[in-house]
């Protein structure tokens, strides 16, 4: 990478074959489905029937909001899911092995060098009492044969590449002395510390203020384009997804509710949620006085997807069939879509150019 | 008489001791005796010491002009030889022991002896000469040669030659000799107490003499002290005795008679002091030796006559004939303790049978009450707590044996307990503010007045009376020159204090000594004194 | 040189006043945190300079946006206002009236008039309340004769609750209702001003334009005048007629909402909208970005003359680090705080290509 | 403009809504206590507990401290069970069992009203500290810091030995050791609290200092107050016996005090172990009791405590 | 951090000085006299008033109160009115004793409880959890002195397996250097009296650190259950990081903050427990000798004691404090 991309005033030339896409898939879920319940209680659905597969370099963005099911599904993927009260069905084929099936043992060594993940909350996701240095390091020497001083030196380069500066002296720094935008630049060196084939980013700039959006945003495309990692974005944020994805899932209630390439997704949504959230979002380039057109209720006013289609109670655009059949995932053409009476091109208020 | 300290063992009239191992020729030569009291001494110089375990190293280390027969009160030849006291009483003279040396190789000589005396007497003012350090100086002698208190008994003492002194008194003073065998007026080396007395503190019971180097000519030699922990003593080859057996001893504190019993039965200790009463039937089904003290004290249940109607004599006798004696000494002391007839224990000059009694008749008790006119009798009862006298060995127990008993005649008790020292005490002596109480006293030495004197010598808070006969005829006889005087005077007091009836004589508890079964030759003294070189300890 | 810059910031402060009806006029607020040390007593050796001189009109009945990142001041200046915090110096008026000079009863009484909208909606809401008692608390307070069912049926109605909801206690409703509740509460004594501190960043993306919708529309039922307080410089835009952009306790740009769209000038300002993703992937793909570089400075320890200089990438040789730019006017109702805003515009400065990455 | 959300139903916009939001948050705890076993074991041990202090009167057999076996009692031995004693004899000659049951009377007495002294008492200072500002704050904090400095059970001690030995005292005794406890605890909370964003509403709401202090501030701060509150109940229990352990407390050594009575029986552990056992065990129990319930009690309202 | 040091000794003065106020009004308001223990059981009226004149106990409490500050400045702490020995030096013969009881408990307080409440905090709710906090309420709420009592009749008395009582074993040669036994017995290669010290240890610490081990054990395991739902113990686990790592580095480390805390504040309950523990265990410690000086109002000691226990108290929490920012890095820098 080169300093100026990054620093001062950058210039993203339109890439649209950005990468060179491998047509196998690294990672493909099926049918995932998460159930959470304590011992005597009703088992609360957190993720159902989720598929979706990236490709080597892919960039792939799961929107929705919260509660939606995006970090039950990403922590599925690492393992991470509480080891009791849950239950986890489906497949998640990594590089040809089924991680579900895999023992914890394994679970360790795949996680943290074939799959990385980071955090949302930069201020809590790091050890506050264990130095910067350490913290990198010990995610190195935990897959790789590598003395300390050479794992510390990796480290540097790691922070280096993060564009952390002073990274030495960092190294011996403890998180509360760094900004959330620091800290966030440490966790992404910790997540790409052993060059893993993915990593999943669960809203990495949600925490931070829109210039360190900026920067982080800016830092994980470079870092990951190096790489060759494939990414999976995971954010509320329509606009991060709009800047940044190959292809983009929108969750509701735990299920994909639509799935498309990004530009075809934000120029004609087709589900009503996927229209709803784009017209209701300001925008910064919307002229004023231009009207905000909200989501009805709120994410708690769902009906369960046993008993139709969960939006149906939000939905402005529901017909009967809505309460009456669960709506499946139907795929047409680019696009996947889970909805009875989705958005013609002309209703969807959505993307303006 | 022979004291024990000399050879031939246990004593001429056989002791009341069960202890027949006073064969010294049986006991085993060297080893070491521990020995639990109640308590750490407070200091190892005994003149300022007025406590039993402070005094209980000093019996050890040091010896004073005169001792007791050992297993009673009487007084006995022991640094000195024989005496003789003059007509008047004022004169004493006293033939010394000969070579006779103090552990540290100084020789103990008329000299030295006067050096003791004249150390007291010029004890100097301030801390020093105070109740709370040289007490018994006080309570006998009443004064010093400088400072407060001048009108001092003593006078002087001279030495006659190197084996004889004279020590003269300003009154007579009957108990004289006798008082002499308390220990803090033991002999202590002149040498050491100049070497090493002087104090940074003003409080002299606490120089180095008195806490590393205190030096005797007793049958053990002082070689250590840890606070709180433990005395270790060593025996004294050149003691001018019967060398002690053992090689060493050493007395250690354990407060709880409970926890004194638990060490001894673990074999921690070979012995200790003051035997709970219910620890004895385990003490004794273990094997273990269980020796009395010959009584020397007595417990009574006091009246406050400035409290009404105690101040009726048909109350108090009322009282008296409610208490079952034998009922409470069953519930609260130990076996083998006799009721109490009178304040002095029978062992005491003075003592006679001869006196007005009020036998247990619940049905009397209640006629002299309604003739009192004061059946509805409702009486504050204090009682101490946390705390175990030899005379009072488990003060709760005997508190809820009389209450019954009281209870049983229509009185109405109420009961009000403070914790001993000093707030029961106060409370007691201090202020009117009691009704009738448990309180008893351990005697010193073998003096009537000690008893008598203490109780009823003047006017108190405790008892709430003013009777200047009595108190006359205590004075009185406190001034009569010799033994034989008093005795009569003080048989006819104790029957007139029976007849006041200001409290009720109600036992004399025999304090018990634990030993482990292997230990031979211990001959318990009324007075405690109880010199351990004839004691040995069997493998 | 000098002498032109003294005309034209008396021009600035001088100005609005004279114009249409300002509901709160704000001059040099300043609110210092004391930062103490001390071996026995505490003595102060800093300061926090949260909000570091701070001018606002606030015109009757508009809506005026205040925006900045987080730590800049945004809150303080809020709560400056409403005298939750002391101001350290200068002056607020509201409607004419000091309200740095009230004390006691008449403070209280003032605050009726001036009520605030907080970004958490349920840790603004005592636990223990019930909806109609923290709706009917502040009448009772105020001493406001209302008939108590019919009033809070009323605000809540007005708010978009159904009247169910009065015997409910907060955390038995979703954020975007508790934030409905927040909003009643406030609205319940009729205020004149509501400060808006983060109204929506608390909330669901989906929930957000239900509440912006719902101030909007109260303001026209009510007519009332909004400071709005947000990071999201969208939803700033969105709602305000006015906007001011904060940095680090100061103010860098003011102006109406779509000049400050159209033709920003200040270089944190031009930083901060480029900033802002935008949904649409046609215009990102093709946006300019000027990233920043490093974070905001330590409020207590602000760098020498213009605060912004140590991230801008404009910043030239003089001026910048040693002397600090005051809000001026550079053009009709656009006040900038830059030494060379003009020769930004004029292209004269140029952003520096060799800035280091994004420290 | 559409405001009203179209579906959202006017009747009961909260349908379906998480099991665990009920009603206000002290329901929603009193809905975890009774689904906790823990806090019901405790809720059952305490009410026990209570229910024999109240009625000892009618569960006894005998009246309290009848000494009627008296006689029987010598220093040695004491009647073990056997007909018409359940537990056998006292050493003071009553029935234990009876004594026992009394004995609840006393330490729920003493522990109840010694907790409640220093719980009004420190929540004053508390409140004082919490609510009144920095300089109120910094004066009371330093009583407490002292208070707190030295160990309660000395404390306990030294107050005792001032007041003299009756069951006030040992209550008093008792409440001054907690006293600093609970204004420390409380003061935090309310300081905490006092930062929050309602506090900060209320105050731009106009309302008074004192309604903010009592009638926002405290209620939300009580919380953690009345869990120690219900923990010190097992302490008093324990402390009780511990000054009876030492000598001081009620000073009839025949009164049915479970400290009193396990000290009593010390002397005679080897030969009859029951006079110690049981009422060790019922202080043992009755505290568990009260622990228990506060733990329960701590734990369901604690907002973590809510996974 | 030295500042912060220096700061909080600071602090401590004017806790210390209205400690000492406090403490001689309150002292000088206790009924009875310390002449009537002074004197014993038959005093006079006149010795008493003459010890209340030597004494000055009979001067006004203002007048007494300076002399004793005029004392205390001079380094002179007074000597006990029941046994006249220095107060100081008293101090220091007895409290090495307390001192090693008390680190007896803690030690089997900490050892015992940090692993327990680890296990039982990385599963709350699980049977292991079940058990170890049942067993750990057991142990708060039986009363010290019963437990005391229990250990000494099963332990001691009946299976003979530790002594009953005292520091050491009389008939063990000692010598005594620094008065803790164990280290001495240490210093001297005395190995067979540094045994019996320990051996000495065992009950009276098991009876005193039971209560302890109770509060650290919940505090481990609330703390332990805290961290593990921390987004950095998800970090590390996502690290794919041996579980050892994680626990030690992450979990542990972060959970033992709290714990430290818990610690220090038990210095307060030691002391109090001390009191009872001493006396069963016939210790010669501080806290039956303090209990002793309450009740027969020993006033140079009781003064003396008190302070200087807040004192040590106030010097346990600042090093609690100092030993925080040890394992915290965010207290070390402000
Ligand atoms: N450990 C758990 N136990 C029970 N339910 C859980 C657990 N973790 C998540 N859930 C539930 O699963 C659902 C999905 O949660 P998830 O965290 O994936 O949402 P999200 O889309 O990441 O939301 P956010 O944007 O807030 O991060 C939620 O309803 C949540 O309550
Ligand atoms: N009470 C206080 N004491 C000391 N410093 C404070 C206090 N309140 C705020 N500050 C500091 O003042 C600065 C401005 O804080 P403020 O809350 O006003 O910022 P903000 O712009 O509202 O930020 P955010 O977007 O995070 O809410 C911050 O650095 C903050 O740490
Ligand atoms: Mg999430
Ligand atoms: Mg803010």
């Amino acid at each position: 990478m080169t300093d100026d991309t990054i620093g001062g005033r950058g210039v993203n030339a339109p890439d649209v074959v950005r990468r060179d896409l491998s047509t196998e898939a690294l990672l493909t879920v099926r049918d995932l489905r998460v159930e959470f319940g304590k011992k005597g209680q009703r088992p609360t659905t957190a993720v159902d029937e989720v598929t979706f597969e990236i490709r080597r370099g892919e960039h792939l963005g799961i929107v929705g909001e919260s509660g939606s099911g995006k970090s039950v599904t990403s922590l599925a993927i690492m393992g991470l899911l509480p080891a009791t009260g849950v239950r986890v069905s489906g497949q998640i084929m990594f590089d040809g092995e089924d991680l579900l099936a895999a023992s914890e043992k394994r679970m360790r060594d795949v996680r943290g060098r074939d799959i990385a993940m980071i955090f949302q909350d930069p201020m809590t996701s790091l050890n506050p009492v264990v130095t910067i240095g350490t913290q990198i390091s010990e995610v190195i020497r935990g897959h790789r044969d590598m003395g300390k001083a050479e794992a510390n030196e990796r480290a540097v380069e790691l922070l280096r590449k993060v564009a952390m500066p002073d990274p030495g002296r960092r190294m011996k720094e403890y998180p509360h002395q760094l900004s959330g935008g620091m800290r966030q630049r440490v966790l992404i060196a910790i997540a790409l510390a052993n060059e893993p084939q993915l990593l999943i980013a669960d809203e990495p700039t949600t925490a931070l203020d829109v210039t360190i959006q900026a920067q982080i945003l800016e830092i994980l495309k470079q870092v990951v384009a190096d790489t060759g990692t494939a990414l999976i974005m995971i954010t509320h944020d329509l606009g991060v997804v709009a800047g940044l994805c190959d292809s983009v899932h929108v969750m509701y209630q735990g299920r994909v509710v639509e799935s498309a390439q990004r530009r075809p997704l934000f120029a004609e949504p087709r589900h009503p949620y996927t229209g709803g959230l784009l017209a209701s979002v300001p925008r910064l380039d919307s002229p004023r006085g231009q009207p905000l057109k909200p989501i009805p209720g709120s994410p708690t006013d769902v009906l369960p997807w046993t008993q139709g289609c969960a939006f149906t109670p939000r939905c402005a655009n529901r017909i009967d069939t809505c309460t009456e059949k669960t709506p499946a995932l139907k795929i047409e053409g680019q696009r996947a879509l889970r909805c009875f009476n989705p958005l013609t091109l002309s209703s969807a208020g959505g993307a303006t150019p | 008489a022979e004291s024990s300290r000399d050879s031939g063992g246990g004593g001429d009239d056989d002791t009341t001791s069960p202890s027949d191992g006073a064969d010294p020729s049986a006991g085993a030569s060297g080893g070491t005796f521990i020995f639990a009291g109640s308590a750490d001494p407070v200091t190892l110089d005994p003149f300022f010491a007025s406590d039993g375990e402070s005094f209980r190293p000093a019996r050890q280390i040091f010896e004073g002009l005169v001792g007791t027969e050992p297993g009673t009160a009487d007084p006995a030849p022991l640094l000195a030889t024989e005496w003789e006291t003059s007509e008047d009483g004022l004169s004493n003279t006293f033939q010394l022991q000969d070579g006779v040396t103090f552990h540290d190789g100084a020789d103990f000589n008329g000299t030295a002896a006067c050096w003791n005396f004249d150390r007291w007497y010029n004890t100097p003012p301030g801390v020093g000469q105070t109740e709370d350090q040289a007490y018994y100086w006080i309570s006998l002698f009443k004064g010093f040669a400088k400072g407060e208190l001048t009108d001092s008994v003593y006078e002087s003492c001279t030495v006659d030659s190197e084996t004889e002194i004279t020590v003269k008194l300003t009154e007579p003073f009957a108990g004289f000799v006798a008082a002499l065998s308390l220990p803090a007026f033991s002999m202590q080396s002149p040498d050491a107490i100049e070497q090493y007395g002087a104090t940074g503190q003003d409080d002299p019971s606490q120089s180095a003499y008195a806490t590393e180097h205190p030096t005797g000519t007793g049958p053990f030699v002082f070689e250590s002290w840890v606070k709180e922990d433990q005395i270790v003593l060593t025996r004294n080859d050149d003691y001018w005795g019967e060398p002690a057996l053992l090689e060493q001893v050493q007395i250690v504190p354990i407060a709880e008679p409970k926890a004194r019993a638990d060490a001894l039965l673990a074999g921690e200790i070979d012995g200790f002091d003051l035997v709970g009463p219910a620890d004895i039937p385990r003490l004794e089904d273990e094997g273990y030796q269980i020796l009395n003290r010959p009584a020397f004290n007595v417990l009574y249940l006091g009246f406050n006559q400035a409290v009404k109607p105690l101040d009726d004599i048909l109350v108090r006798q009322a009282i008296a004939h409610a208490i079952d004696k034998d009922a409470v000494i069953s519930a609260s002391m130990p076996e083998g303790t006799a009721p109490a007839l009178e304040f002095v224990p029978e062992t005491v000059e003075g003592y006679t049978e001869d006196v007005p009694t009020y036998e247990f008749d619940p049905e009397k008790a209640k006629d002299l009450l309604a003739e009192a006119g004061a059946e509805d009798l409702e009486l504050e009862f204090n009682y101490p707590t946390d705390v175990t006298r030899p005379y009072m060995p488990s003060p709760g127990d005997t508190f809820n044996a009389i209450r019954s008993q009281l209870e049983a005649v229509g009185i109405t008790v109420k009961p009000s307990a403070d914790v001993w020292d000093p707030d029961y005490l106060d409370k007691i002596s201090g202020s009117k503010d009691h009704g009738i109480h448990l309180l008893g006293w351990t005697g010193d030495y073998n003096d009537t007045d000690n008893f008598l004197g203490v109780f009823f010598g003047r006017k108190s808070s405790e008892w709430g009376f003013d009777n200047p006969e009595l108190f006359q005829a205590l004075n009185d006889a406190r001034g009569l020159p010799t033994v034989e005087e008093q005795i009569p005077v003080y048989e006819e007091i104790n029957r007139q204090v029976m007849e006041f009836l200001p409290g009720i004589p109600l036992a004399s508890p025999v304090p018990s000594l634990g030993f482990a079964p292997n230990v031979k030759g211990y001959v318990p003294s009324p007075v405690q004194d109880e010199p351990w070189n004839l004691v040995s300890v069997e493998e | 040189m000098t002498e032109r810059r003294r005309e034209t910031a008396e021009e600035a402060s001088s100005k609005p006043d004279s114009t249409n009806d300002q509901l709160l006029v704000v001059r040099g607020l300043k609110v210092h945190f004391p930062i103490k040390h001390g071996i026995l007593f505490d003595r102060t050796v800093g300061a926090v300079q949260a909000v570091d001189g701070v001018d606002l009109d606030v015109p009757r009945g508009r809506t005026f946006g205040l925006v900045g990142e987080s730590g800049c001041g945004k809150s303080t200046l809020g709560r400056a206002i409403l005298r939750l915090v002391e101001p350290t110096a200068g002056n607020v008026r509201f409607d004419g009236v000091d309200v740095a000079s009230l004390q006691g009863e008449k403070l209280r009484s003032m605050r009726r008039r001036m009520q605030m909208v907080f970004q958490d909606p349920l840790a603004s809401l005592n636990p223990r309340q019930s909806v109609e008692t923290i709706i009917s608390e502040p009448l009772r307070a105020h001493g406001i004769e209302y008939s108590k069912k019919n009033r809070v049926r009323e605000v809540l109605d007005l708010v978009g609750l159904p009247a169910s909801a009065a015997t409910r206690f907060p955390h038995e409703f979703s954020g975007g209702q508790r934030q409905r509740i927040g909003i009643a509460r406030a609205v319940a004594l009729e205020p004149e001003l509501i400060i808006a501190d983060e109204p929506v960043s608390a909330l669901d993306v989906s929930i957000q334009a239900q509440i912006i919708n719902l101030l909007e529309e109260l303001q026209e039922r009510l007519g009332l005048t909004y400071l709005v307080i947000a990071h999201d410089l969208a939803v700033v835009r969105h709602i305000s007629e006015e906007i001011a952009v904060m940095y680090l306790g100061g103010i860098v740009e003011q102006t109406d909402s779509e000049q400050l769209y159209l033709t920003p000038r200040h270089p944190y300002t031009i930083a901060l909208m480029s900033a802002v993703p935008v949904p649409d992937p046609a215009i990102e793909d093709h946006r300019q970005r000027i990233l920043l570089s490093g974070d905001l400075p330590s409020p207590a320890n602000p760098p020498s003359g213009c605060r912004f200089h140590t991230r801008c990438p404009y910043r030239q040789e003089t001026r910048c680090d040693t002397e600090r730019p005051e809000l001026r006017l550079i053009s009709p109702g656009h006040r900038v705080a830059c030494h060379y805003a003009e020769e930004i515009v004029a292209g004269t400065v140029t952003p520096k290509v060799d800035a280091a990455l994004p420290v | 403009m559409t405001m009203a959300p179209p579906l959202m139903s006017p009747s009961d916009p909260m349908l379906g809504v998480d099991p665990e939001h009920g009603t206000s948050l002290w329901r929603g705890a009193w809905r975890r206590l009774r689904r906790n076993p823990v806090a019901i074991l405790g809720a059952l041990l305490v009410l026990a507990f209570v229910l024999i202090a109240v009625f000892a009167s009618a569960l006894a057999p005998y009246a309290a401290n009848s000494r009627e076996w008296a006689s029987e009692v010598t220093l040695t031995s004491v009647p073990g069970p056997r007909e018409g004693n359940l537990l056998g004899i006292d050493r003071y000659g009553s029935d234990l069992y009876s004594q026992l049951l009394y004995g609840a009377r006393q330490s729920l007495i003493i522990g109840v009203v010694s907790t409640l002294l220093g719980l009004v008492v420190g929540a004053m200072l508390g409140i004082l500290a919490g609510g009144l500002g920095a300089k109120v704050d910094m004066v009371v904090m330093r009583i407490v810091d002292i208070l707190l400095s030295i160990p309660s059970l000395l404390l306990a001690v030294s107050i005792v030995a001032v007041l003299g030995q009756n069951r006030y005292a040992v209550m008093i005794a008792i409440a001054s050791a907690q006293v600093p406890v609970f204004a420390r605890l409380l003061r935090g909370t309310m300081l905490s609290q006092a930062r929050s964003d309602y506090v900060l509403a209320a105050t731009s709401l106009g309302l008074r200092r004192r309604t903010i202090v009592m009638g926002h501030v405290l209620p939300n701060s009580l919380g953690p107050t009345i869990v120690q509150a219900t923990l010190n109940l097992s302490t008093a229990v324990i402390e009780v016996a511990a000054l009876s352990f030492l000598g001081l407390g009620e000073s009839d050594p025949a009164v049915a005090e479970w400290g009193r009575m396990l000290v009593a029986a010390q002397d005679r552990f080897a030969s009859s172990p029951q006079l110690a056992l049981w009422p060790g065990l019922a202080i043992a129990v009755s505290a568990l009791g009260f622990t228990l319930l506060g733990e329960a009690l701590r734990e369901a309202l604690d907002p973590k405590g809510r996974r | 951090m030295l500042r912060f040091v220096v700061r909080r000794l600071a602090l401590m003065v004017p806790v210390l000085v209205g400690l000492s106020i406090l403490l001689f009004v309150w002292i000088r308001a206790l009924p009875g006299e310390p002449a009537r223990s002074m004197l014993g059981q038959r005093a006079t009226p006149e010795a008493i008033e003459r010890i209340n004149n030597l004494y000055g106990f009979n001067d006004p409490v203002l007048q007494q109160y300076f002399t004793y500050v005029g004392r205390l400045i001079r380094g002179d702490f007074g000597e006990s009115t029941r046994n006249g020995d220095p107060v100081v030096s008293t101090f220091f013969d007895q409290f090495p004793a307390t001192i090693e009881l008390s680190f007896a408990a803690l030690l089997f307080a900490i050892v015992l409880g940090i692993p327990l409440g680890y296990w039982a905090g990385r599963r709350v709710g699980g049977w292991l959890d079940n058990v170890i906090v049942s067993t750990s309420l057991l142990g708060v709420v039986t009363p010290v002195f019963f437990l005391a009592i229990l250990l000494k009749l099963v332990f001691a008395e009946y299976l003979d397996w530790f002594p009953t009582s005292r520091r050491s074993d009389a008939r063990i040669e000692a010598t005594h250097i620094t008065n803790f036994y164990v280290l001495d017995g240490l210093i001297t290669r005395e190995w067979d009296a540094a045994w019996d010290a320990i051996v000495h240890l065992i009950l009276p610490g098991i009876a005193l650190g039971t209560i302890p081990l109770a509060i650290i054990v919940r505090i481990t395991r609330a703390a332990v259950a805290d961290v593990m739902g921390e987004d950095y113990v998800r970090t590390a686990y996502s690290k794919g990081l041996d579980p050892a790592i994680i626990r030690n580095r992450h979990v542990m480390r972060n959970a033992l903050l709290p714990v430290v805390t818990t610690i220090g504040l038990q210095t307060g309950l030691l002391l109090s427990g001390a009191v009872l523990t001493e006396s069963v265990f016939e210790i010669g410690g501080i806290g039956r000798y303090l209990f002793e000086a309450i009740s027969q109002r020993d006033y140079p000691v009781l003064q003396a004691y008190i302070l200087f226990i807040a004192l040590i108290f106030s010097i346990v929490n600042l090093l609690v404090d100092v030993s925080y920012g040890v394992i915290d890095p965010r207290v070390r820098v402000s």
